[in-house]
């Protein structure tokens, strides 16, 4: 039918109407720029890692990797990393074993003030982290406890917190109850249906807690400044001790380094959820 | 009001697969089943019929364990299981959404249930694969839920559920989540397969048609009691009140008072001067304001039946299969539903007269409230 | 019918069962310690805060407004509060008007890359903050600008950004396309459709945005440490800078002056938009 | 294919409110729509019906001016509209989830295609009015959408649609959000409303009841193409080709080879040696293999027609109205669907012979490809 020709004039092949691509490439073309605007800063720091000389600049009068190799042997840069992963590890595993208990009890059980403890857990930026630091100090002086690893990890914890209760939070409330149900009408007591439905089905949100949660930690500045001592210095500290009297390119560098921890944390992740689950 | 309650009464002396009684369940102040009474024999199919808010879910969710009753009791077997947690009762529950394990395969989702009874891994391989033979999706094992389509899940989701031998099935609309086609066809299937497999089963749902082909017995609900249940021909052909014969079917209903009482169980109504004889339904009394009812197909576009009411025609629509003819009568609507053979009403004109007829026992006179 | 007694006893009113309540107590009761433990800290801070004497101590000895006053009639944190605030306007302004469209674009049109800039921009730990204030410190060197109110604003819109985005984007997402189709088949040409349609739907989202940007901005310590001179401190630096050489109850009350500020910031917000709807 | 396609042709005469020459629609090297002309008639209801992926939906989105066309023209009232942006063609279209605005009153809701064309504010509460009561929402107009039940929302797009009084109505399965009972009760009134109207509409649906209840003429696509269009009577009495016939209506379908040709239009086609004379469709061919389609409620259970087979009796399902009879012939299987009136086949046992017969007008005999 499709081939017998209409009696009043059958247009021939038209060329695909282009209505909307100018508003379209408009905005293409905005977003591009705007995520080069963002990158920026970015470029400038990486750029300026591969300095050869002395002087912080970009572009870089070459490419060396003499100031990462610095970097990469200083003990001030290499011990306060061992602090910062080892703080990470260990804060992420304690906001976890915190947080998912918390986070499940909010999502599956009905109690006077949920909706105000709910709302307490989902505005991270109510106390602000200077805040936080701050008492943290006050607590360990009225205390007179030393600074430490252990007390560090105990104040990331508390920072990490929030973030992990809310992103399982949200994961367990996504998940249809009737499947726990089902689980228990099936035989399984709840311990059970905890270990091989309920986790296994927010899997993906357990990995973005973790990487929110390590990168949090690892990244984490402010809380560090008030609570670390000289024997404890976390890798963002030491950046900034430095950057007090010296500006030279082997902070590029770390910085870098920084950096791509986090891409590599971000990485190994994706490759087990997808990039736009990941939300906070 | 049940027509079938003292005979099942009576059966009490062979031990019903399930039983419930004087069940009553509430949410605060709100009491959602006001006490009901209910038991499924073996290999028996029944339905809990009912608008939403009728209390058949909330009655379905207290026999599997995850809602408690404020009074009454359930028994399995005759065992009493009201206190027992859920992953104890060995009751098998289809899901309205299926609710499959998104994150195992087809063969792990059957075999779930299998696991928490700790069989041996042998048993379990060679019982899930019958489970999956019988459902027809033994090709399908390795499979995700997420790769099914709809009629497979809920044939994983049986499987699942019957695998595990249970005392009694329960389905929670278990079709209304395919569409129209699907849905006609699986009714059928559905029973056929319930029937084979000998589990006594009890349906939710809230669609007529469903309940009608589905079960054996039909129990339809209304504001948390038992209104009727029987044999769905019983439920339909003679429905014990208004709102049964509103809820099953598409049905006639024509105001009138009641002209008088017959003493062989008929009833003479009288519409705006036109009096018809039909079947006596409830506590009738002589110039009491009452309803004729009559199911749309029984109508007949000629003068056959022996109540014959001159109507004006209005319109006619083609279905398919059949003709439906709209037409007042006494400023009252009556539809009728013709087989398209017929080709029924299709020269009338809009207002031309037209005169509808039933058979006797087609219509039935109840009392009417206001 | 439920009138009848059935034959074979029905029993009579039966206790509720608690058969899940051991557990639900449980998780209840472990769901508020946690809140009281993650709460902690700033019950010591604003207790504190109302010390009469000089030393920072919980709890105190008193109850004064003593350091309030202090505070507020301190030209220090009086003007480093105004800078905080001008800039968190002025910040949060600049990422809406940036990133709405950006957030618009990622949302409607289908580009290469689209998934590559949607997964950056939902991972905003990707970039640490004290790398980022490291590029704009090595930047503003680098071009010989001083720093201002003007550079320390465009430095907070870019840490800002990234939230404002990804809360713009994800509610545009949620926005059935067909409701703008309905308004273009009713004749809205584009910009009436951004107006009338998708801004007043997505309005819940915007109040978020700005809640979470100027709180971002105003409560900033760790970049805003690289940007500030003497001038312009803002409040978070200038309690930092407090902090290094005196411990006394005046920061306790700069403190809990700072979250009264976010408190009030939620609740104006949480006034228009449900609470447990503020996602980031 | 189509039956009517000469009569639409020669209405060329009087402009159509919508036509569409030639079209065809690619999403990159995938073509969906693969050549469709289509007339819509000033107050013409008509329905283009297909499976999922026919290339409906494309049809209506490109109408509407939502996709560019490849090749072809779309027209309004004679008027080349093909490259004139969506909001600017005057076409009203009720969505699937008929896309209210959620966040305006229902007054705002269907002002809103009238503010959008500066109408001026005593005219725009005039004519939203008027509209709201052709809907019967007036007393809806301060409600948001939320508050509102699924029908009344359908009812305000509908009543958003066609306040701009558009050259032509699209609606893209506008009752398929709507339960079941609500559904049925809607086609009819939502025909009633449209005639009332006079706005030339097309539906797109992939639900053949609603097809044949709710318009004027069905256009049957599939793959692309126009499969066949005609009246709902033409469509479900005289289905064009195998395919036509299994998605109008239930029909069975008994394969055999054709074993004469007769000069009136009718052939004999021969079933495991059983012979049986029905209307001939298509290119026949003696000795090739053909397969006769009856429709299952065309079937009688006794011998009353002219064709007759000896089946074996399986299986009687109560419906309701009808009883379906499934039995088997030569090892295929018949359903028959009687009204339940007849009792037909309530007594009989599995396995039990009986003779299924029906009219000669009543089966098609098709060419089968294998």
């Amino acid at each position: 039918m499709s081939d017998l020709a209409a009696p009043n004039s059958i247009p021939g092949p038209r060329r695909r109407k282009r209505r909307f691509d100018a508003a379209h490439l408009a905005l293409v073309a905005y977003v591009v720029l705007f995520v080069l605007f963002i990158l920026a800063p970015l470029v400038v720091v990486v750029g300026s890692s591969f300095e050869p000389r002395e002087l912080l600049r970009f572009p870089p009068q070459g490419l060396s990797l003499r100031w990462y190799y610095q970097a990469l042997n200083s003990d001030l840069f290499v011990g306060a990393a061992w602090n910062s992963l080892i703080i990470a590890i260990f804060a992420t595993l304690g906001a976890l074993l915190l947080g998912v208990p918390a986070a499940y009890g909010l999502a599956r059980f009905d109690f006077k003030g949920r909706e105000a403890v709910s709302g307490l857990l989902n505005s991270p930026l109510l106390v602000p982290e200077l805040v936080m630091g701050l008492a943290l100090l006050q607590i360990l002086a009225g205390l007179q406890i030393a600074s430490s690893v252990l007390t560090l990890t105990l104040g990331h914890i508390l920072i990490c917190l929030p973030y992990v209760v809310r992103t399982i939070n949200s994961a367990i409330v996504g998940v249809d109850r009737s499947v726990e149900e089902a689980a228990a009408n099936l035989g399984a007591a709840r311990w059970r249906i905890y270990l091989t439905i309920l986790l296994p089905i927010i899997r993906p949100a357990l990995y973005a807690a973790i990487l929110f949660s390590f990168l949090m930690s690892f990244d984490n500045a402010v809380l560090s400044l008030f609570l670390v001592s000289a024997r404890t210095s976390t890798l963002p500290i030491s950046v900034y001790n430095y950057v007090q009297y010296s500006l030279d390119p082997a902070i590029a560098a770390v910085s870098t380094l920084l950096m791509a921890v986090s891409v590599v944390a971000l990485f190994t992740v994706s490759r087990l959820v997808p990039l736009d689950r990941i939300k906070q | 009001m049940s027509l079938e309650q003292t005979s099942s009464r009576t059966a009490a002396a062979e031990p019903a697969s399930v039983s419930v009684e004087g069940l009553r369940i509430g949410y605060g102040a709100l009491e959602v089943v006001k006490g009901l009474d209910l038991r499924v024999a073996q290999g028996e199919i029944i339905t809990l019929l009912g608008p939403s808010g009728c209390g058949k879910t909330t009655t379905l969710r207290a026999i599997a364990g995850f809602v408690s009753p404020s009074h009454g009791a359930i028994r399995l077997h005759g065992r009493d299981v009201t206190d027992i947690a859920p992953n104890k009762r060995n009751i098998g529950l289809v899901f309205q959404g299926y609710a499959l394990f998104p994150h195992m395969s087809v063969f792990d989702n059957v075999a779930y249930g299998l696991r928490m009874r700790k069989v041996p891994a042998p048993e379990i391989r060679e019982r899930v694969e019958r489970a999956l033979k019988l459902v027809k999706l033994e090709r399908f094992a390795e499979r995700r839920p997420r790769e099914l389509s709809g009629g497979q899940q809920q044939r994983v989701a049986i499987a699942r559920a019957v695998v595990i031998e249970p005392a009694v099935l329960l389905l929670d609309e278990p079709l209304s989540n395919l569409d129209a086609k699907l849905r006609h066809e699986m009714r059928v299937e559905l029973r056929r397969l319930l029937k084979e497999m000998g589990i006594a089963s009890i349906f939710v749902t809230h669609d007529q048609e469903e309940a009608i082909v589905l079960s054996d017995r039909v129990v339809l609900m209304n504001e948390g009691r038992i209104e009727q249940e029987g044999t769905p021909q019983t439920m339909y052909n003679r429905p014990g009140s208004l709102f049964a014969a509103a809820f099953l079917g598409q049905a006639n209903f024509l105001r009138g008072t009641v002209a008088s009482l017959g003493a062989d169980g008929t009833a003479i109504i009288d519409i705006d001067g036109d009096r018809f004889q039909a079947q006596a339904c409830g506590g009738l009394k002589a110039g009491a304001p009452a309803t004729l009812v009559v199911k749309c197909e029984r109508l007949r576009l000629d003068r056959s039946g022996r109540s014959q009411a001159q109507c004006t025609f209005e319109a006619a629509n083609f279905l398919g299969p059949s003709v439906q003819l709209q037409c007042s009568f006494k400023g009252q609507r009556l539809v009728g539903l013709l087989p398209a053979s017929t080709e029924g009403g299709a020269m009338l004109e809009p207002g031309a007269p037209v005169t509808l007829s039933w058979g006797e026992a087609d219509g039935l006179i109840f009392p009417r409230a206001d």
